[in-house]
């Protein structure tokens, strides 16, 4: 197995062993998706208008929640340095170790995104596509929150630096993948555009985020 | 010239030498500005006198995004060539640029009352000035969170220049999300084309905001610099009473 | 911090860094180790041949130390068919089941000095390795250290406890104001 | 001054200058409350339903973000050993602490909600009573908070366990706030009731909140 | 753990607890101030006696040195007014405006000790109290609990490095097959 696998494997190990896989997120994800029919009343028009949008922010903030820990304890625990003077370098350790991370915990989005749109009044085909949306858009999310989580690792209130970090720079995939699921509900034959275009995002955040986090995490070391 | 300016005895005797200048022009051209644009400049037929508020909304605006691209450029050098004036120049423009973001979002949200009837609409324009707001507030919540600062100097220059990246990202996307949607009801402004008679205050009071923002820059970066070297003489003073301690 | 300050270290010596505390030994490793830059001055040795140990194990709670052991092992290049011997020689074989998480404070750094043992680098930086070692676990670590140097290999170590490492070169960093300028090689 | 004075001003002070004061959860809220109207869509007839619930949802989800520091910081630094010894006792620490916390950090919330209740396009009477609904609620929400917060302080994926732990208890306090809110906006009148409701859960918590944490990190610490 | 132990200290006197790595020193010190429920045994301790350090300092990076130690005092009801001299004794002077988050290791334990001897308990725990300190700063440390013996407090310590303290009773701890009974009085 080459150095590159043994990260994989190892990271995926310790997301599914330290941090129960992807029991967390979903939860999170879960519950967020419970609580807005709450907040927002029982109407249901404005129940089915507002649900792809509420299912594609529930399954943003759950990309935030994990991300305070992806590297804030491999900083202070020394892990860092031990990656940083591996023969793999800092910044393919990191794309290996995200990587393994976002595969454990966030296969489930796509999932609950479906299962969210039908109990929102969503038809079974635009529960589908806005499904389809997120699952596009997830890893771009997941990517993006860990850029954030990378900048704050290790600090005071790491948690809401993230947000407010990440957030700004997670709109256009947000945008998009809630666009899908309401073109297909509305019927505007737009998903088509809406879904490549989170595609599209979504990979420009898997090319460029790590560098971002290997980045500010250098800085630290530093 | 980077490395020229770079050299901090330079920097801050011709930032001596241009603080005074600034903040007089700044305050003279809003003495002939302020009153041109909001008494002497002609009423709108449309909007009547709330077009007054355009003179310093359209400014504020200008140099909130002007300023943002002040703030990537001064962290791409200092993340670059490590310059720490650059870094200087980054933290000194940031609440700069988030006081301006603010403004225009508060004058705009009460031109928006008479105009829409509605102190906010979620339009393309308004969303991504929001947004910029919101990159602004980030970056200025890591800096602070940071107590080193170096480490805080890089992190920052990082985030920063992720959100050079994302700014046009951010004006395509919304305008994508506003034309998916025919039925929703988007702001469409078909302004006042603009004469002569509103162009000169307006001119002037963008000048205004901008000999302003280079004196609230340039004040700032001394004060930050004044307060660095107070630090290191309070490590100087630790030094001697540690050898003291010594002996 | 760090002034006045040269250093040259051949292949086959330990180096032993005194010196009291905010001294600047840490912020030396580090910069040794390409962890840190230097305020001033230059180090020449590539980061490619360091080991590095901190104040902190990076052991992960969940992690057996087999496991742990074996991955840092692999991902370094160094040789898995001496696991099972370091392990016997750190006392780690009778944990090598155990989780991280639930080890003492001693039995965690021996498990961090196994990783060193078995990391295939030349030179080891060691920061405090001993402070919650009992005396054998000392006497193992000195042999590891005397065997590593036979075979070639630099240690450089920080401590304010006595490691007894016979033969090793001592070296007691005080401030002193110039300019600093630390080269290894 | 007396003990818990003492703690009640260090731990103010150490809000402002560790944590940022109320910057961080304001900025999450804000962010929240900007992103929502990205996802639900610009329909401003669904925005101006769902507002209310909007609003109270992120305030809700800006006191989970925090609570994960109150405590994991002082568990794993050592303090609460110190404030279990000290001759104030644990459960009394806490509490000053947390007030200190909630007071140096939430008083941002019910401004918030009012400004977001205008953007959302509510009068200014509802956004008014919305605001006074949040002003009840938020400090019972962030004692809940809190109390999730010394559940799952130090342990991995402590901010998932939190919002799971917490976001059930936090639903009645949810409802209430936001439908005060509701019903100044569609003129049902029933504004005064919800806002009794939301006052009454936030005292109730803010008796119980304390003892349950206090039990928790007990439990921790044996 | 830790089986087949029973302690007795009077007051005016220094313990100083050694034993191998995982034989319940840490454990035992825990248990002494009622942190942890000891498996078996009973320990007839009031904890309103005690003051404990651990392994972690309870630094808060954001407080200056002063800060932190003053409001300890005053939590304890400790003599602030002796605050200046304890921060000599301890060579914390110079570092008194600075933010702990910047001090070194040594400077941060000894910050943790300035900290008990400000607390006006007669029990100190000190788990480790002087690994990252240097000489000096351990002759510091000895001499602080020299004069807390004098006064008639009791110090009982962990420890794997020497701490030089005179007088003291020293106590090995080995496993054995019988029950724990620890009684401090
Ligand atoms: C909170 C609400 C508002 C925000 C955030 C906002 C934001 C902006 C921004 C970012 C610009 C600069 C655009 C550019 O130069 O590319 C701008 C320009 C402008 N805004 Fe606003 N605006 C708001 C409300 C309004 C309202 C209510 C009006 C009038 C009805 C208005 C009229 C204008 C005009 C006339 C310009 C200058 C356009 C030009 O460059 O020709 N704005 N605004
Ligand atoms: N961020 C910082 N700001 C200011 N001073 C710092 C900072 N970090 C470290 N120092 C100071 O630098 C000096 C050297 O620190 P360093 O940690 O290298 O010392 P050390 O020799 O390892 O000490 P010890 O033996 O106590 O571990 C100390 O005086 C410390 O207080
Ligand atoms: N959660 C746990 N599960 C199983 N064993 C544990 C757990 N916690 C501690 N132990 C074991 O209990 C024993 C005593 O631990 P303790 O930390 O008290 O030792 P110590 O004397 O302080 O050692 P050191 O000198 O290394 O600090 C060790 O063998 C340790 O591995
Ligand atoms: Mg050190
Ligand atoms: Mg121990």
């Amino acid at each position: 197995m080459s150095a590159l696998g043994a990260i994989f494997t190892r990271e995926l190990r310790l997301a599914f062993a330290g941090g129960g896989g992807p029991a967390g997120p979903a939860a999170f994800n879960l519950a967020a998706l419970a609580l807005a029919p709450l907040a927002i009343g029982p109407d249901a028009d404005t129940l089915q208008a507002a649900g792809p949008g509420v299912i594609a922010f529930a399954a943003l903030l759950a990309t935030l929640q994990p991300a305070e820990r992806i590297f804030s304890e491999d900083a202070s625990d020394g892990t860092l340095e031990l990656y940083a003077l591996s023969p793999v370098g800092l910044a393919l350790s990191l794309f290996m170790k995200t990587l393994a991370f976002i595969l454990a915990v966030f296969w489930t989005t796509p999932l609950l995104a479906f299962i969210g749109g039908l109990a929102y009044g969503m038809d079974v085909g635009s529960a589908f596509v806005l499904a389809l949306g997120l699952a596009f858009a997830a890893p771009g999310l997941a990517f993006i929150a860990a850029f954030a989580g990378a900048l704050a690792a290790g600090l005071k209130r790491a948690g809401l630096l993230i947000a407010l970090i990440a957030a700004p720079l997670q709109v256009p995939l947000l945008v998009f993948a809630a666009g899908a699921g309401r073109a297909a509900m509305d019927g505007t034959g737009l998903e088509g555009p809406n879904l490549m275009m989170a595609l599209a995002g979504s990979l420009a955040a898997l090319a460029l985020a790590p560098f971002g986090a290997a980045a500010a995490l250098k800085a630290r070391l530093e | 010239m980077w490395s020229y300016f770079a050299n901090p005895e330079r920097f801050d005797r011709l930032a001596r030498a241009l603080i005074p200048w600034c903040w007089g022009v700044a305050a003279v051209l809003f003495a002939v500005g302020l009153p041109w644009a909001l008494y002497f400049s002609p009423g709108d037929y449309q909007q009547s006198d709330t077009v007054r508020i355009m003179y310093v909304h359209v400014p504020a605006a200008w140099l909130a995004m002007f300023a943002y691209a002040g703030l990537g450029g001064a962290s791409f050098v200092y993340f670059i060539w490590r310059h720490n004036l650059a870094d200087l120049a980054a933290r000194a423009i940031a609440p700069a640029g988030a006081v301006f973001a603010f403004i225009c979002l508060a004058t705009g949200s009460l031109w928006g009352r008479p105009m829409w009837g509605a102190w906010w609409v979620w339009d393309a324009r308004l969303t991504s000035m929001l947004v910029l707001f919101l990159l602004y507030l980030g970056y200025m919540a890591l800096r602070g969170a940071i107590e080193d600062e170096k480490l805080s100097a890089r992190a920052g220059a990082v985030l920063a220049m992720a959100g050079l990246i994302n700014l046009p990202v951010i004006k395509f996307s919304v305008d994508w999300w506003n034309t998916l949607h025919q039925g929703a009801s988007v702001f469409r402004f078909d302004g006042p084309t603009i004469d002569a008679s509103q162009l000169w205050p307006l001119a002037i009071m963008a000048l205004g905001f901008t000999v302003l923002y280079l004196a609230l820059v340039l004040t700032q970066m001394r004060a930050m610099m004044m307060e660095r070297r107070a630090e290191a003489l309070e490590r100087r003073r630790e030094r001697r009473l540690e050898l003291e301690a010594e002996l | 911090m760090l002034t006045g300050f040269s250093l040259n270290v051949e292949p086959g010596e330990a180096l032993v860094l005194l010196g009291p505390n905010g001294s600047g030994k840490t912020t030396l490793l580090r910069a040794m180790g390409g962890l840190v830059r230097p305020v001033a001055g230059e180090i020449s040795l590539d980061p490619q041949s360091v080991a590095f140990l901190g104040h902190a194990d990076a052991l992960k709670p969940s992690e057996t130390v087999e496991q742990s052991l074996a991955f840092w092992a692999r991902l370094y290049g160094g040789d898995l068919e001496t696991l099972d011997q370091v392990m016997t020689e750190m006392a780690l074989a009778h944990l090598a089941r155990r989780t991280c998480g639930t080890l003492s404070a001693g039995q965690k750094r021996r498990t961090a000095l196994a990783r060193i043992a078995l990391s295939n680098r030349s030179v080891w930086l060691l920061d405090e390795p001993a402070a919650p070692l009992d005396a054998r676990s000392r006497e193992r670590l000195a042999r590891l250290v005397r065997q590593h140097c036979a075979a070639g290999g630099i240690v450089i170590a920080a401590t304010h406890v006595d490691l007894g490492w016979a033969g090793a070169r001592v070296e007691d960093l005080r401030p002193a104001p110039t300019k600093t300028a630390a080269g290894v090689g």
